[in-house]
């Protein structure tokens, strides 16, 4: 797992997570995010799931905690590109109303151009 | 189709993915549909990783056993550990509940079985262990009919 | 890095194929040179393929027990079946002898195994089955040095 | 495993085999590749093992077995494509002098164009 942390402007955070994400995986991936959520006035954090070919609750626990580590700031948080299977486990969680869907991620994808 | 595969493996996380893979590769004659495996390996995930962590507190020593069944297009999964046991299963199965939210465990892995399995047992007792039994039928594909 | 991991399955000749399946998933860890890593699939196939036809003449009945363990670069991996035995295992480790030529063995397994792996120990008792163990020293490679 | 047993003039099969090859898949292969010898007479088979991906000692019993049944018509029997490790196993076999190198196949290619 070799996810990508990229940082748009000031207060973006879009991270491309890669492979499985598990309990195991998740371990390395949260110390980094975390580390530039505390060295950074970051606003907003992009979850991209392109590229993730499994996830269980543990993602869950990742998202949520940096949901909590942005909360002082007002910060906000959009989930894209999860396949049918994780959708269902964020909306589990209570996670759906961040689920961006293929329509909306094109058109922002577009503002982004 | 009918087959059988008992594992035991030690409690570490790297093993999470082993176990992920095995069950993959005991599935693959029965072609599932892609997201009814995917739905089936998150459970097994869920329960395998919780024995790994609250059985055994990722302590090595421990031995994390799955034992897999296929009966024609129904899988039995059953997860043991000898570890911490649950001591409230009640609580345990809520949706949110974790004894380790400190550790961003988000207490959904229960709520995942049960939404993703046809069928899902928990036994446990206090200091002796606990085990998961997940049970799903599949939906038999084309290529499946035809092998049987 | 070290882990363990221990599986039974039924004598089925579709098992063949997931035991190597497991096998190399539980040796991903330790990125193993790909002919490495053929070698060793080879050897396990033919004592998985040995305990299911000539332990247990393919009987379903009959359970193989595979036993895996990595030590740093050290795989050691034990086949077992509680099967028919070799009666003569002089014999049985001669190139191209087969107790079963007329089924197209080609009676080249246990040479394949001598071959491919640094030791092959067989004990075996007529009647009460036959156990296999293969050793093999791995070519440590990058990513795996990094990771250790 | 889908392997295709292709006829050229009267007397060669090319046999392009596919996927794993061991004592399991090789069950079924066998007896359509029997059919093909009895029925009709051939004098030389080319064994492609460019698409497969693994074979034990099953995969000699199969060409030790055809060689057999060729054997009263003076058969004939080259292996092409054979990875590292199967050319290996072909060796210790004695069925080294009947695999074609790549430089070997690749004249058989030009010639056969
Ligand atoms: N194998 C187990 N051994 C001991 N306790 C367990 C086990 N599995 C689950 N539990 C308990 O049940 C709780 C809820 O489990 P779960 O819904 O998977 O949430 P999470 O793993 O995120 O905490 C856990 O927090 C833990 O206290
Ligand atoms: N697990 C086993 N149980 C009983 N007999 C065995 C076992 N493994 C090997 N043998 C005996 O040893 C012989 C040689 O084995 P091997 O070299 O693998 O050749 P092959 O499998 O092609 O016959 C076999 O023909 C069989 O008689």
């Amino acid at each position: 797992m070799n996810s990508i942390i990229e940082k748009i402007g000031d207060q973006t955070l879009i991270i491309r997570l890669q492979g499985e994400l598990d309990h195991h995986t998740i371990k390395l991936l949260r110390k980094e995010i975390s580390f530039c959520l505390v060295t950074q006035p970051i606003r907003m954090i992009v979850w991209d799931l392109k590229n993730v070919s499994f996830m269980d609750s543990s993602g869950i626990g990742l998202i949520l905690g940096r949901m909590r580590e942005m909360e002082p700031f007002g910060g906000q948080t959009m989930i894209v590109h999860a396949s049918p299977t994780i959708r269902k486990i964020f909306q589990y969680a209570g996670l759906g109303p961040y689920i961006v869907t293929a329509e909306e991620t094109l058109k922002i994808e577009e503002v982004n151009k | 189709m009918n087959n059988a595969l008992e594992v035991r493996f030690p409690a570490l996380s790297e093993n999470e993915a082993l176990a992920r893979l095995i069950i993959s590769a005991f599935l693959a004659p029965i072609d599932p549909l892609v997201e009814e495996l995917a739905e089936f390996k998150t459970s097994l995930s869920e329960a395998v990783t919780n024995a790994i962590i609250h059985g055994y507190d990722e302590s090595e020593d421990g031995w994390v056993y799955v034992t897999a069944r296929i009966e024609e297009h129904t899988v039995t999964v059953e997860i043991r550990d000898e570890g911490a046991g649950i001591p409230d299963i009640e609580l345990a199965r809520e949706p949110l509940y974790s004894s380790r939210a400190h550790e961003e465990r988000s207490g959904m892995g229960f709520t995942i079985m049960e939404s993703f399995c046809d069928e899902v047992t928990i036994h446990s007792s206090n200091g002796l262990g606990t085990t998961i039994q997940l049970i799903k039928h599949f939906t038999p594909t084309a290529s499946f009919s035809q092998v049987n």
